[in-house]
């Protein structure tokens, strides 16, 4: 039963890690494309994290799992914000010749 | 697993070679620090975890972040940096059939070398239970092998000094003067994230005595703490130098030699430790060894010999 | 070993051979930075396939070794940074001059 | 259920591989910079898949890691340091 909801939970994952993947390669701009990284991504973590958690034996590392998708959604979602916003303010093309 | 090391090995080649033949500086930058992390996860397939921690936090991590500041210095100086000519074409074939050549005989080489399985790592995995703490790599850094780990530490200070002659330091303005377009969110961030980042450079640190972790590590990411405080502007390098930081930055060196000098009556040896001691010796000497690594790695971080609360 | 390639055998070998390259072929400093590193995550990554290919458990001296190798490394890569952002003040500096 | 957790494992990795692509793309920097973030969520899911195949809870602990100095290096992407006061 566990196994089954684990393998259930990762695969859903898998999903969203690969919309996030065609996310990033088609869509047309810089911006867009965070967003598809970071929402896909991190959703897909989640997803991936509960199934592994499911498996896990003792409930040290089941908070630890939890802890590490936590701040892993904390730090891209703040990470992909301040690119986003540099990538407003600053000129984020490269000049042609470094 | 053979399918996901073969393309991991492949995505580290590529890597590999995009790093050194990409034209745009920022790229090479990049493809360096996606790199570090493809090869801290190869590690953890190989049975190194402890390394893949290091590889990770100093290597790609600490590394990368300082390769990106400098990079904004070097973009900041204009496209001459008196750089010589590209290389003649004769120059990159030979360079190219050279290190062909090492390459092709480096992997026959791997491929056909028998390993003597009589070796010093049999002894020290023998020799665990003298060692007071459970952790293979742990105890050869800090027991068996002590006296490289001592010389070690001596070179990072090395490093750091020679880094503070050059007077070159990484300035990062406050946040509110960077013209405005600095986000509320990376003070939260900040916030947020110092002390947990402090309590896992603490945890890594005691773990090493039975798991993957340890002082180098752990040191790293306690710079990794110092790090993310002046990237915050909550912390910025300084000329002057605090007589208490420059106590913290030796405590390491001093504290491992203390011990080892102060015992040698006893046991007759610099840096053999008694037996019912080993465990509490170990972990005071890894504590001390961490602070030290991990403020001289920050200070690397910031090219100064001192540390300011607020820069001005 | 075994006649059999080993992917992480190969990797080894192309990051010593293209560090090696770029080492040779890139002019800016910072660019021979990163192919000296890549050089020795090379040589890093040989030493934890030996101990890897031992029998029994990993060896832990291999490990040791390479564990102390990244942190000098990594301080000398340090020291190289601030070396090049020397270079860049020193050239600065002499600019201003000439413009006075 | 070690073969499909190493199999996801092999997944991740072949998105990861081709999310890489992005980056050699371009066009801009904030594209560039995402493939480390990119690496890293990437990479802590394969450590977190393969510290339950490979029965060592150890790599949640390297995965943690990589958690942080991913965040780290976006925030030193978008602060601008100067070498001269």
């Amino acid at each position: 039963m566990t196994h089954w909801m684990a393998a259930l939970l990762i695969t859903a994952g898998l999903v969203f890690f690969l919309a996030g993947t065609v996310g990033l390669l088609r869509f047309p701009d810089a911006f867009t494309r965070l967003h598809a990284l970071t929402k896909a991504d991190n959703t897909g973590l989640g997803l991936l994290a509960a199934g592994v958690a499911v498996l896990a034996l003792t409930w040290q590392l089941v908070l630890l799992i939890a802890l590490t998708w936590l701040l892993a959604a904390m730090a891209s979602s703040i990470a992909c914000h301040l690119v986003a916003r540099h990538g407003l303010h600053h000129d984020n093309h490269e000049e042609t010749r470094e | 697993m053979m399918v996901f090391d073969s393309l991991l090995a492949l995505i580290i080649a590529a890597l590999a070679w995009r790093c050194v033949t990409v034209r745009d500086l920022f790229q090479a930058i990049v493809t360096f620090i996606v790199l570090g992390l493809m090869l801290a996860l190869s590690w953890t397939r190989l049975d190194a975890p402890d390394l893949a921690l290091a590889e990770a936090g100093i290597g790609a991590g600490l590394l990368g972040v300082l390769l990106l500041s400098t990079w904004r210095v070097v973009r900041d100086a204009g496209p001459d940096q008196g750089e010589g000519p590209p290389p003649s074409p004769w120059v990159r074939t030979a360079a190219a059939v050279g290190s062909i050549a090492l390459g092709t005989a480096f992997a026959v080489v791997l491929h056909t070398v028998e390993v003597d399985s009589d070796r010093a790592g049999g002894l020290a995995l023998e020799s665990l239970g003298e060692a007071g703490v459970e952790q293979p790599v742990t105890a050869v850094l800090l027991n068996f092998r002590s006296y490289d780990t001592l010389l070690e530490l001596g070179v990072l200070l090395m490093a750091l000094i020679g880094a503070v002659l050059l007077r070159s330091p990484l300035i990062h303005r406050p946040a509110a003067e960077d013209t405005g377009t600095e986000s509320p969110l990376l003070p939260v961030l900040v916030t947020v994230f110092t002390p947990l980042v402090l309590l896992m450079g603490t945890f890594l640190v005691w773990a090493g005595a039975h798991s993957p972790g340890g002082a180098f590590q752990g040191g790293a990411v306690l710079a990794g703490a110092g790090v993310m405080l002046v990237l915050g502007g909550r912390l910025g390098g300084d000329a002057q130098v605090s007589l208490l930081l420059r106590a913290l930055l030796i405590l390491g060196v001093s504290v491992f030699t203390v011990i080892g000098l102060l015992l040698m009556p006893l046991e007759g040896a610099f840096m053999a430790y008694p037996e019912g001691l080993v465990y509490p010796l170990m972990v005071t000497i890894e504590f001390s060894l961490a602070l030290s690594i991990g403020l001289t790695l920050l200070l690397l971080f910031t090219g100064t010999n001192g540390l300011r609360g607020a820069p001005a | 070993m075994s006649i059999m390639p080993e992917p992480f055998a190969l990797a080894a070998a192309a990051l010593i051979a293209v560090g090696f390259y770029g080492f040779i072929t890139q002019q800016h400093p910072l660019r021979r930075l990163l192919a000296i590193n890549i050089f020795g995550n090379g040589v890093f990554m040989t030493l934890i396939l030996v101990a890897y290919w031992l029998p029994g458990d990993a060896d832990p001296v291999p490990h040791a070794m390479v564990l102390t190798g990244i942190v000098i490394a990594v301080s000398a890569t340090a020291f190289g940074l601030a070396l090049i952002r020397r270079r860049i003040l020193d050239a600065n500096r002499k600019q201003d001059h000439g413009d006075d | 259920m070690t073969a499909f957790l190493t199999l996801a494992a092999l997944v991740l990795l072949l998105l990861f591989a081709l999310g890489l692509v992005r980056m050699a793309l371009g066009p801009t920097r904030a594209d560039r910079i995402q493939a480390v973030q990119l690496s890293g969520t990437t990479t802590v899911g394969i450590l977190l898949l393969l510290s339950e195949a490979l029965a060592m809870p150890a790599l949640v602990h390297v995965a943690l890691v990589f958690v942080l100095f991913a965040a780290l290096i976006a925030v030193a992407f978008v602060r601008h340091p100067r070498s001269q006061e």
